[in-house]
């Protein structure tokens, strides 16, 4: 898909029809390299046809696509945050001990339920508040910024639960990723609504479009009068919570917390999804659509693998190809 | 030869930890903390975080602080050869625990004291044993592979592989990586059952595959233990657990709890005794017939 | 010949940026290249140089067919080129600047101290007498512009363009200029001046070529082309008369707006006074570097103010960050479009509405209805050229986005407007456009503070001039007294 | 000012964190030296550095790709393969491994700037790819294990040896540094890198060739990884295909802590050295101060402190920053 915020100048009506149905074929680069990995494997993959493998890779999808949204955001302001997976991973520690009556004895367990939804939430906002503040109060590069919880975050997470591995079961917080809504599971419902309501602030709010001047020209920005220091604190919250949630999501997957391991590597997942959904790293872009359908390709890809029994060395490699080919199919896509 | 160690009331020793990312590596250094506290020893205790090059510094660092003894749990057999060497050079004894280094390169008794631990490629060869014997009719194996290129991986696939090519009749329909995690494993097994619904075993390189292996077959409406034998490796209390349940068809221990006998083989040394140059703990097996009973005594 | 330009045309994304244009050079000769904001004088540069690549047409160099697929190429070829936008690395000093892929050395390594000398010797020959080891980017626009000539001219090159070199330069930078584009001409080199002050083109420019809409639609000698003949061919009609913008000179003392007392930061701006009344132009004029931006900055607060005090209609107020000055109903356009104007990837329609952004909401959401209005009514009123108001900023000609900028303050209905350079790279038809329509505002009210380097445009427009020298303000002259000669003793002042 | 002292001159807000980031140096070292014993004797000194060169040489090339206003996010999994391969070739000679190694960082460094250059992907996901790529050629060729190196070609000399008392690493280290800072302040092409860094788009039109400049840098950051691959198959005696995790994030630390900043156009070769060596000696305090054996530190709180310790860090450069901007 193309960016959102500024569809590309309608040509003049001199193209001649074929043209223009290879211009917006190639628009529309991530979708095209989406659809081939689905030819391919209707092909190729045993049993790809199949509502469980829908339902499979949808649910694995559903926290790439959650985290990779809060990071579309960020990296629309021209910043990055590496710190998602910790986050998670602290989220994913907090809650359980919430239910499981480690700070306080748990008298209502909807209410510690409802609580263990809430406040590992809110805590992951918070320290994606803190990025944010070093960032805008003291102009810290957002690497670097973020780079400090994603090595700090993790110890967090560990240090709450000495490392240890926290088994349980709930069905009422379990809910988020075991249940179903309408026959929908309950992730794939709350990815959605999450996208859909980040798409909607960026095409149609106004802090959505302040985002995206905050990535395109800061200076500029401020000079108009755009809050540029609320923006940041603003995506990288956003951020912060989404990973948050997403942590969440897994551990109830799980039923089981790891403090060592929810997460990891999660950052590089989410930035891989918005960059080959087209939204650049420099920022002033972001294609929420775009994201979604990069996390798509980076999940198939990993199923195709997977299904296909190629071994882990050479799947890296594929992987790699495949990231390179889809960013760069996408960017000829823009140019025209 | 090794170098010796004096007798003395109390001593300085050093614990090389290769990482601290799984609870099996936890129990592992919990149980050498407790037994220094217990003696009353000054414990250096380094984390390598996964790297056989930072565990090598930590080793040089150790000796650099003058410790009497080094434990080491080597993260690779081959690059943890010049931590060995240096130590050896140093004049400090060093005992390694859980994996062991080249033995083309270094030698129990003569350059580093003893190895106390088990034997992955063992490990792998009894779960497949087990399933030879139990397997009822079943043959077609998904195999969860522990985190590429680690020596705990690539031995339980030899041990595992090697045994039941030798048995026939078997066959691995898909072999592949879930990085000794929970929640990589469930999706792995997730992907794999949907590529390949025929299959009817699964071999986990570790516990936490294995629970991750189990949510994914609940997932897709399958019974683990009846529709699918899950097999394990390392045994600890929720797996042991699992195997009551008779969603663990099997695991094989690897017990972590290396405290206790790990200090007794170093006093034994400063004592003066010769020490054999393999300890090997006496792994537990778990399934259907003893789960029950032994399940307080999992770690 | 030297340069022979032939049947050259560029489309982006399907719009035809040029047809088929021409331009021929001889050696040592000053070529006027004129025409409209967006007419593609630029990108015809661009193209020579190897920017852009062309999709037809012959470029002829020296008597060789070329074909340059990078700004490497053509400066190696011998054309040295200053940029419209001016193009310098701003974090690297000044001397490093004007060396930059041709550095000094001795023994193979950088030779720093030559590249010092060979730097301050060249600028002293512009009159600039600056520190050439600090970064290009602790200088203002028109030093930068020095510069960026500085670093064309001492490149040996048989051919230099300049694209809208004098926009920022004062008179005495401009004749600076001249009298190096004369040297250059007695060197043997040839010139192509881009440039919208007509003035200027007919005191150094020896042939002119003029473009319109993309073609090339006349060539000639400077001196056979008569002033009005040159601007009729540019817009393809009539000048309407560049004058009865002036106001009436003995109108009534209305109330002060805006009112600026002792107010300083740092050493740039060390004591600025000024009045800025309902209705009227107020101008503010000044040497180079004589802190009329910073003033600008302070008063929007962009920048902290550490000294005096800002009312507005006898208010004191402080203004900690630009959102505050545009509550207060102040807009700011700025001298440098492309570092504090534009946000380059965001579309014409975007960044028009940029400011006016937090009023053109409800319950948080853009009402597209109302920015759409907006946008086609400024779009038009100032005849912005563009394929769509969709189409991103960064697309369009210099003078076109200086457009969009002021458009985006006159949407927000400001009740004070600074503008830093109003006319900046616009061309002479849209100039006395602009200019009449900021009159036309004052009438219905509003307050304009003009920073301008053009004292003709001051003359011409403003109620009021205030003179900054060296960071204060030394005088205020009221229309009857305003005059080139008053007004540059004014700034003269501390100077001499 | 006086030429002699123009190199000390605190000319921007760079130097400024510079400058902070030697004082943080020597500060610790300090530190070290009065709370433990033996932390500043030779054997840690040699160890420390013996070690911790080939994280000083992923710096440097780090330092140059950061400049131009790029990242390279592959030199862990670079310098990985080029163990591999290295190892896989000191059989037949010490300098086929040292060669082989290098050019296989080489074949990555020039595979970087292809994708950057001519496919025009954003450096931050064509090394994220190129990484994912070493890692899985790595474990390809070595067969998903870690591969010995020989112990009779000499190959083993370069990592593990001293000369003239010190570590040869250390040695290679210190040349590749001298040298990065000849190129960066006293060759042309030095200042080429910092104007790319400043605007890609200005520099081309300023005639600078720069698609050749950055396909250059990217090669050398990939020569380097591979020459920090060689000294870890030489000094640990193997090929590991599954080391280098976590090396780019050290490197691009090491760099910013330096002073550059990573939007490019500006940094120093010194100070990215001392910044190298600053965090790594936060490893060796750590080590150090868990043998004091006052509070046992346990894995998780050496994380927490080290994320504490950059957070230090970077905040006070920046207050020394923000202060110099407003004097
Ligand atoms: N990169 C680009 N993409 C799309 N359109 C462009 C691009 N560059 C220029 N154009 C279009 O080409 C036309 C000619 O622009 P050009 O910059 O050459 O004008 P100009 O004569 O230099 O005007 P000015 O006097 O305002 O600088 C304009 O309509 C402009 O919008
Ligand atoms: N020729 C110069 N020599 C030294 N410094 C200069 C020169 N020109 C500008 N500067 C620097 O710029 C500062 C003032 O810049 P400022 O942009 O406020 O002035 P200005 O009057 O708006 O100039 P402009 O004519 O470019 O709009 C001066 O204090 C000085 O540091
Ligand atoms: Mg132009
Ligand atoms: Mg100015």
């Amino acid at each position: 898909m193309t960016t959102i915020e500024t569809p590309a100048p309608q040509p003049s009506g001199t193209l001649s029809p074929g043209s223009r149905l290879f211009t917006l074929a190639s628009r529309y680069g991530t979708f095209v390299a989406f659809l081939a990995l689905i030819v391919f494997n209707v092909a190729v993959t045993p049993n790809f046809l199949s509502w469980q493998t829908l339902n499979v890779n949808l649910t694995q999808v559903a926290t790439i696509v959650i985290v990779a949204t809060g990071m579309t955001l960020v990296i629309a302001t021209g910043g990055i945050d590496l710190s998602v997976g910790s986050l998670m991973a602290i989220a994913g520690a907090l809650a359980p001990m919430i239910f499981m009556g480690q700070f306080w004895q748990v008298e209502n367990m909807a209410f510690a339920v409802a609580l263990a939804f809430l406040l590992p939430v809110v805590v992951a906002g918070l320290f994606g508040l803190f990025n944010g503040l070093l960032v805008t109060r003291f102009s810290i590069q957002p690497i670097i910024a973020t780079l400090v919880l994603f090595i700090a975050g993790r110890g967090i997470a560990q240090v709450m639960t000495n490392g240890n591995l926290q088994v349980f079961r709930n069905e009422g917080f379990q809910f988020i990723a075991m249940g179903r809504i309408a026959g929908i599971p309950a992730q794939v419902v709350l990815m959605t609504v999450i996208v859909a309501l980040t798409f909607a602030m960026i095409r149609y709010t106004v802090i959505g479009r302040q985002i995206i001047a905050v990535g395109g020209n800061e200076k500029a920005a401020r000079l108009t009068g755009v809050p540029v220091k609320r923006v940041k604190l603003f995506v990288y919250m956003i951020s912060g919570a989404l990973a948050g949630l997403a942590g969440l999501v897994v551990v109830a997957r799980n039923s089981a917390s790891d403090a060592n391991l929810v997460g990891l590597g999660m950052e590089l997942d989410a930035i891989a999804a918005v960059a080959v959904g087209g939204t650049l790293l420099t920022g002033g872009r972001a294609n929420i659509i775009g994201t979604v359908l990069g996390a798509f390709v980076i999940q198939l890809v990993r199923y195709t693998l997977l299904a296909n029994g190629v071994p882990d060395a050479a799947a890296l490699i594929v992987k790699a190809g495949l990231i390179v080919l889809a960013v760069f199919i996408q960017q000829r896509a823009d140019k025209s | 030869q090794v170098p010796k160690l004096e007798q003395k009331d109390t001593y300085k020793v050093g614990f090389a930890q290769t990482e601290s990312n799984n609870p099996w590596r936890i129990a592992q250094t919990n149980s050498m903390k407790a037994e220094a506290e217990k003696l009353g020893y000054q414990l250096v205790y380094t984390d390598a975080a996964g790297s056989a090059a930072k565990q090598v510094a930590d080793v040089n660092s150790m000796i650099a602080q003058g410790v009497d003894v080094i434990f080491l749990a080597p993260r690779e057999e081959k690059p943890l050869i010049p931590a060995v060497m240096a130590a050896k050079k140093a004049g400090i004894p060093v005992i390694l625990l859980d994996r062991s280094v080249d033995p083309s390169l270094a030698k129990a008794g003569e350059d580093y004291l003893t190895f106390i631990g088990s034997n992955f490629v063992e490990e792998g060869r009894r779960i497949a044993e087990w399933l030879v014997k139990n397997a009822n009719g079943k043959s077609k194996i998904i195999e969860l592979e522990g985190t590429t290129g680690s020596s705990p991986a690539n031995d339980r696939k030899k041990g595992f592989d090697e045994a039941i090519q030798a048995a026939g009749g078997f066959e691995i329909v898909a072999s592949q990586t879930g990085d000794f995690a929970r929640d990589k494993g469930r999706q792995v097994a997730e992907a794999l059952l949907q590529a390949h619904p025929d299959a009817d075993i699964i071999y986990a390189h570790n516990d936490e595959m294995a629970m991750g292996a189990i949510a994914a077959l609940e997932a897709a409406g399958k019974v683990p233990g009846k529709d699918v034998l899950v097999l394990s490796i390392d045994g600890g209390k929720e797996a042991v657990q699992a195997v009551v349940d008779g969603k663990i068809a099997a695991v094989v221990e690897c017990n972590p709890r290396f405290g206790p006998k790990a200090f007794e083989t170093m006093l034994r040394y400063a004592k003066g005794e010769t020490i054999e140059p393999m300890i090997i703990n006496d792994d537990k097996f778990y399934d259907a017939s003893n789960a029950a009973a032994e399940l307080a005594d999992a770690y | 010949m030297l340069l022979s330009m032939q049947g050259v045309s560029k489309a982006f994304a399907g719009v035809a940026a040029l047809k088929s244009a021409s331009l021929e050079v001889e050696p040592a000769e000053v070529m006027a290249l004129v025409g409209q904001n967006g007419a593609g004088k630029s990108t015809l540069i661009k193209i020579l140089t190897g920017v852009y690549r062309r999709d037809e047409g012959s470029i002829a160099f020296d008597g060789r067919e070329v074909d340059f697929s990078m700004p490497a190429e053509a400066q190696g070829a011998g054309i040295a080129t200053i940029y419209q936008e001016i193009n310098l690395a701003p974090q690297r000093s000044v001397a490093e600047n004007i060396y930059l892929s041709r550095e000094p050395k001795r023994f193979g390594l950088i030779d720093h101290a030559a590249m010092r000398r060979g730097a301050e010797a060249v600028l002293k020959t512009f009159n600039l007498s600056i520190d050439v080891d600090r970064p290009v980017a602790h200088f203002d626009a028109a030093t930068r512009q020095m510069v960026a000539i500085a670093r064309a001219v001492t490149q040996k090159a048989r051919l230099v363009i300049m694209d809208e070199p004098t926009s920022s330069l004062d008179e005495r930078e401009v004749a600076v200029l001249f009298e190096t584009i004369r040297t250059l001409k007695r060197a043997g080199v040839a010139v192509i001046f881009i440039g919208h002050r007509l003035d200027e083109l007919y005191a150094i420019c020896d042939r002119v070529t003029i473009m319109r809409d993309g073609q090339t639609v006349a060539k000639s000698p400077m001196a056979d082309m008569p002033k009005m003949a040159l601007v009729r061919h540019m817009l393809g009609k009539e000048l309407a008369a560049f004058q009865a913008i002036a106001p009436d000179e003995d109108a009534p003392e209305r109330p002060v707006r805006l009112a600026v007392e002792n107010a300083g930061a740092g050493v740039r701006v060390r004591d600025v006074s000024l009045d800025v009344r309902e209705g009227e132009i107020s101008g503010l004029a000044g040497l180079l570097g004589s802190g009329r931006t910073e003033t600008a900055r302070l008063i929007f607060g962009a920048d902290k103010m550490q000294r005096g005090t800002i009312r507005m209609d006898g208010r004191a107020r402080t203004y900690r960050e630009p959102a505050d000055a545009i509550a207060d109903g102040i807009g700011l356009v700025s001298e440098d479009r492309k570092i504090d104007g534009i946000v380059p990837d965001m579309s014409i329609r975007e960044n028009m509405t940029l400011a006016l952004l937090p009023r053109l909401k409800k319950a948080g959401i853009v009402d597209r209805a109302r920015q759409d209005e907006i946008v086609t009514r400024y779009i038009r009123a100032l005849g912005v050229k563009c394929a769509s108001p969709d189409q991103p900023i960064r697309e369009l000609s210099g003078g076109n986005q200086q457009k969009v900028l002021l458009a985006r303050w006159l949407a927000t209905d400001p009740r004070v407007l600074i503008i830093d350079e109003p006319t900046r790279g616009i061309d002479i038809g849209a100039k006395s456009e602009i200019l009449k329509l900021l009159r036309s505002l004052a009438d219905e009210g509003l307050s304009v503070l003009m920073i301008s380097s053009e004292l003709e445009e001051l003359l011409a427009a403003a109620d009021r001039v205030t003179v900054l020298s060296d960071g204060t303000s030394v005088a205020t002259l009221p229309r009857k007294d305003l005059s080139e000669a008053a007004l540059l003793s004014a700034m003269a002042h501390q100077v001499e | 000012m006086h030429t002699l002292l123009r190199p000390f001159a605190i000319k921007s807000s760079g130097d400024i964190a510079r400058l902070g980031v030697l004082l943080a140096l020597f500060g610790l070292i300090l530190f070290g030296a009065l709370r433990y014993d033996n932390f500043l004797s030779s054997y840690n000194i040699l160890s420390f550095l013996r070690y911790n060169s080939m994280f000083a040489l992923i710096a440097l090339g780090m330092a140059f790709v950061i400049i131009t206003g790029g990242i390279d996010l592959s030199v862990g999994g670079t310098a990985a393969m080029a163990s591999v391969v290295a190892a896989l070739l000191s059989p037949w000679h010490w300098a086929a491994g040292l060669l082989g190694g290098m050019a296989a960082g080489c074949a990555v460094g020039a595979l970087n700037g292809f994708i950057i250059t001519k496919m025009r992907i954003q450096p931050f996901i064509a090394t994220l790819a190129t990484m994912l790529a070493a890692y899985g050629t790595g474990l390809l060729i070595a067969n998903n294990q870690s591969v010995s190196v020989s112990y009779d070609s000499g190959f083993t000399v370069i990592g593990q040896d001293d000369f003239l008392g010190f570590p040869i690493p250390a040695w290679i280290a210190l040349a590749a540094y001298i040298l990065g800072w000849l190129v960066l302040e006293k060759l042309p092409v030095g200042r080429h890198v910092l104007a790319i860094g400043d605007g890609e788009a200005t520099a081309g039109l300023m005639g600078l060739k720069v698609e050749r400049t950055l396909a250059a840098v990217y090669l050398a950051s990939g020569t380097l990884a591979g020459l920090a691959g060689v000294i870890l198959a030489s000094q640990f005696g193997a090929g590991q295909p599954t080391e280098g995790v976590g090396w780019e994030l050290f490197a691009i630390a090491s760099v910013v802590v330096g002073g550059t900043l990573l939007t490019g156009g500006s940094g120093s070769v010194g100070a990215t050295l001392a910044g190298a060596l600053l965090l790594a000696m936060v490893f060796n305090i750590l080590n150090f101060e868990n043998g004091l054996g006052w509070i046992s530190l346990s894995a998780y709180w050496q994380s927490v402190i080290r994320g504490a310790f950059l957070l230090v860090v970077v905040v006070l450069q920046a207050k020394l920053m923000a202060r110099h901007r407003s004097a």
